[in-house]
């Protein structure tokens, strides 16, 4: 015990005492941490936000122009009752040709109308995504009593899907780039630093010590420098979350929303810090017990 | 104590620094080894540590055979002995005090008795004042005092010193020598490689002679 | 010359001689080169697509219904020869309602209509983005005779900027983390590889080399490291196009489009090449000279 | 060629290794440098060769005050000298040969030229079949015969040796010894520090003798 409370010592001495390279050292480290960190934080607020938005299809239920309100009640009953639908929206004719106009820049095409030559619709969205299912409900609503047409916009559908598996391929690639980076890159620097130690290394092996012991010091240092890391992670990526946020809320604004960019939850700080400090633990293992592998006294 | 028979030591270069050895060194027996440079002296001292392994031949060390021991053992063999080495082999990062307190610090010796020890041999060698010093700071003879210093601390039963007197005037000399014979007293083993003929002349005591890797008697 | 011919063989051999720890390092390296390379890459790929799009706000000038051709026709002559307008383009009223319904998922609204109740439209667009001018340019060209209104789509605009703007943010954000991670690390790793050898920086000085004589050789593994590591991000950004470009050829039909991303240009090549030679170079220098100068022969 | 008049060295730690020294050794001769361990002997040299600066005093080689000498000059007035080191200071990571070169080398002494020197003076010291050896391949008194070899190699005007025959046999010492008698005999100022008596009778040259850091004449 008092070994290791000694050992925690001495090394935040040995970090203490160069204080430039300790902090050149931990910033890398932190930096390499932030960029998936940052990626991880800002893929949950995308989450978030795309939850609240419809990304389901949507089937549009046009009713014939001379549909009158009993047939439209009827619908309504079987739509409430249908178990593959999940919800339904009622769009007048002439709410339809407002969202029309205001969506298209068209300005306000309703005043200059002579009347209004859009349906009454209904806008679905079923339950499941299956591209079969979805047809063939578009195909039983169709055939109901009073509907003109049933239309699936499935372009669209299959747009955003594109775009979503662009999105996740790009973050698959740079979160293994970044694993693997972080990884060599931190065993990278505790080889250099045993190199510089190797005849503590030496003199400790010829006066009868035991790997362990001589692990011990370097895998304080490597968690001690992982953790301090995590910690610089931490600040950059709340620094960066606080300016984006100018950017964000201005954005959010013009859609009328008062959304902002959530900053890591207490757990997740937990989690990176605790990370971090493995990272710099197992790099320190690694390194060291290659070293001693290959280490050996009489042949440097 | 320490036995070696038929042992033969030939380097990845394919040179043969020691040839066909055998001897035995008793319990509490202090014993000169002598010759020329490059008679393989040091050589012999880094088999009975296990620094390297023999070609061929045994050596035994306290009733173990070193062939046989596991690598996890070996740490525990080089705890008994005290080595002195030819290059010194101090830590240019800590002080005077810290060098010497390591081979206790690895044995999870109790800090308060092994800081009196430490002050203890410190003493002996005549380095007392300069316990705070980095060994950058001392002179060629004052490190190899330091390194006896670390030799002795842990109280070995065997010592091995590799010139342990190659930097020290005739004065230290002496008195180095004397204090490894009052070791040898208390039932230490002693070897000591030197060149020194006089210092041998005046101890007189058994004396292995080296030549081109042959013992010769 | 037979001196650096010497050095740079000597240091090929070293980077040689630890195969893997030069492969940890040149790919560290190269994962830190190509984030900021490749998000330049994505950056220029995004512009040519933006560029190929309307980014610029339009004016909607819709066309009373009752105008006939030769109102049309002056319209158009008067278009022609305006100084602020840049482009224009004629959309009939046909071709807005079959517009209309593709881009809304309504299926095919024409059909369903008893008649048309779009009127003819021009889409304008200005020379210049300023705001003020824009709407003076709106007043104007709705007053001109046969005009019912015209539109200046704004909210687009504000929220493409927006978007634009919050993009540029991120991106200087990386860029600056990136530039400042990379240059600490790669003077750390050679600080560290300096402390490896400081035995023969102490030796040499004693024999009476000079401090140019010292620095030569870590200047030479800087430059080369930092050469191998750009190479190593070229490949990186290589291959990660060949990858995304899968996602990205299927999105592009999507919109009928046979866009795919381009690779770095030869010049572009070069460019990231002298740069990471340049930057290796650099960290090399600075390591050493900091050493140099803080190097006392007498305490180590 | 080397002359001291009144130099001090104090230590940063406040120790005063060197008080109050003056002396001149002319060009061409040859000195010995004795005194207990700790006397002051290394940091002599170390201020001879710039390595410390003295606290007070000034001291001339070959006409320069190394008090107003550029810190771009030391370099070149390091070239004149010869150094054996008390700890060798050999480089681990290169063969003898290339541990030889390396005064040549900083100078861009010829390639071809430089190799037949090398090869020389290893042959000097008995090292030439050892040439591609790495210095851990080599024995103590080997090593310290490596460090001569590298101190002659680029023929300088003054050798300084510390403790050169330290961890060798009296017949070698011997023979090093003749070796740098000879190079006196051509011209090369020698100074050698030592705690041998015995070599200082044999050749009986000028004696500088130390104690506490005080020349005693
Ligand atoms: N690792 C090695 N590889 C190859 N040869 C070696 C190695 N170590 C030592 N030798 C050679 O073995 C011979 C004996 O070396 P050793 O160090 O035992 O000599 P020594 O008797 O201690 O000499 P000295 O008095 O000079 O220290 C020498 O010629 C040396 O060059
Ligand atoms: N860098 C330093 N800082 C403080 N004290 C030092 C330093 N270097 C040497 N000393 C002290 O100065 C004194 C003289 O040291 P020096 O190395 O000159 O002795 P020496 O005569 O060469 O002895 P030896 O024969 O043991 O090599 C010693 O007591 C030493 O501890
Ligand atoms: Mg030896
Ligand atoms: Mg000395």
């Amino acid at each position: 015990m008092s070994r290791h409370w000694r050992t925690l010592m001495s090394t935040l001495r040995r970090l203490a005492g160069t204080p430039i390279a300790t902090l050149i050292t931990v910033s890398v480290i932190g930096i390499a941490l932030s960029l998936p960190a940052g990626l991880y934080l800002l893929l949950s607020n995308l989450a978030q936000v795309s939850s609240s938005l419809e990304i389901q299809p949507q089937i549009s239920l046009f009713l014939k122009l001379d549909a009158g309100r009993d047939a439209q009640r009827q619908i309504e009953q079987k739509l409430k009752s249908h178990g593959a639908i999940r919800t339904f929206r009622f769009v007048s004719r002439e709410q339809a040709l407002k969202e029309l106009s205001a969506s298209n820049g068209l300005g306000d095409l309703a005043a200059g109308l002579p009347n209004n030559p859009l349906p009454d619709a209904y806008i679905l969205t079923a339950k499941g995504n299956d591209a079969a299912l979805l047809d063939k409900l578009r195909l039983e609503v169709s055939q109901w009593p009073g509907v003109e047409s049933a239309e699936l916009d499935s372009a669209w559908a299959r747009r955003l899907n594109a775009l979503l598996e662009l999105g996740q391929q790009l973050t698959l690639m740079l979160a293994v780039l970044l694993a693997f980076g972080l990884i060599a890159g931190m065993g990278n620097i505790i080889r250099l630093q045993i190199l510089t130690r190797q005849e503590e290394i030496e003199v400790s092996k010829l006066v009868g010590a035991t790997n362990r012991f001589i692990r011990l010091p370097f895998l304080y240092h490597g968690a001690l420098q992982g953790l301090l890391g995590g910690l610089a992670a931490w600040g950059i990526i709340a620094t960066s979350t606080q300016l984006l946020n100018i950017s964000v809320t201005r954005l959010a604004s013009l859609y009328g929303s008062t959304f902002r960019l959530g900053g890591l939850a207490m757990n997740d700080v937990a989690m990176l810090l605790g990370i971090s400090a493995f990272l710099g633990w197992l790099g320190a293992y690694l390194a060291v017990s290659h070293f001693l592998r290959h280490f050996h006294l009489s042949h440097h | 104590m320490i036995s070696l028979s038929q042992v033969s030591k030939r380097y990845p270069g394919g040179y043969e620094a020691l040839k066909d050895i055998s001897f035995t060194i008793e319990k509490g027996e202090m014993v000169f080894v002598t010759g020329h440079s490059g008679a393989g002296k040091s050589t012999l001292l880094n088999l009975i540590v296990a620094i390297e392994p023999p070609s061929s031949g045994s050596i035994i060390i306290n009733g173990q055979n070193l062939s046989q021991l596991r690598p996890a053992a070996v740490p525990f063999l080089r705890r008994n002995f005290g080595l002195i080495f030819q290059d010194h082999k101090l830590l240019f990062d800590r002080s005077a005090f810290d060098n010497v307190m390591l081979p206790l610090e690895i044995t999870g010796f109790d800090r308060a008795e092994a800081a009196k020890r430490v002050r203890a041999a410190l003493d002996k060698v005549g380095l007392l004042e300069r316990e705070k010093a980095m060994p950058i700071a001392l002179s060629g003879g004052e490190q190899q005092r330091l390194c006896i210093a670390r030799a002795i601390v842990h109280r070995p039963s065997i010592l091995l010193a590799d010139e342990p007197t190659g930097n020290l005037d005739s004065a230290y000399a002496g008195e180095i020598l004397e204090m490894f014979k009052s070791f040898n007293q208390v039932g230490v083993t002693v070897v000591i490689v030197t060149h020194d003929e006089q210092l041998i002349e005046r101890f007189g005591n058994r004396t292995l002679h080296f030549q081109h890797g042959r013992l010769a008697s």
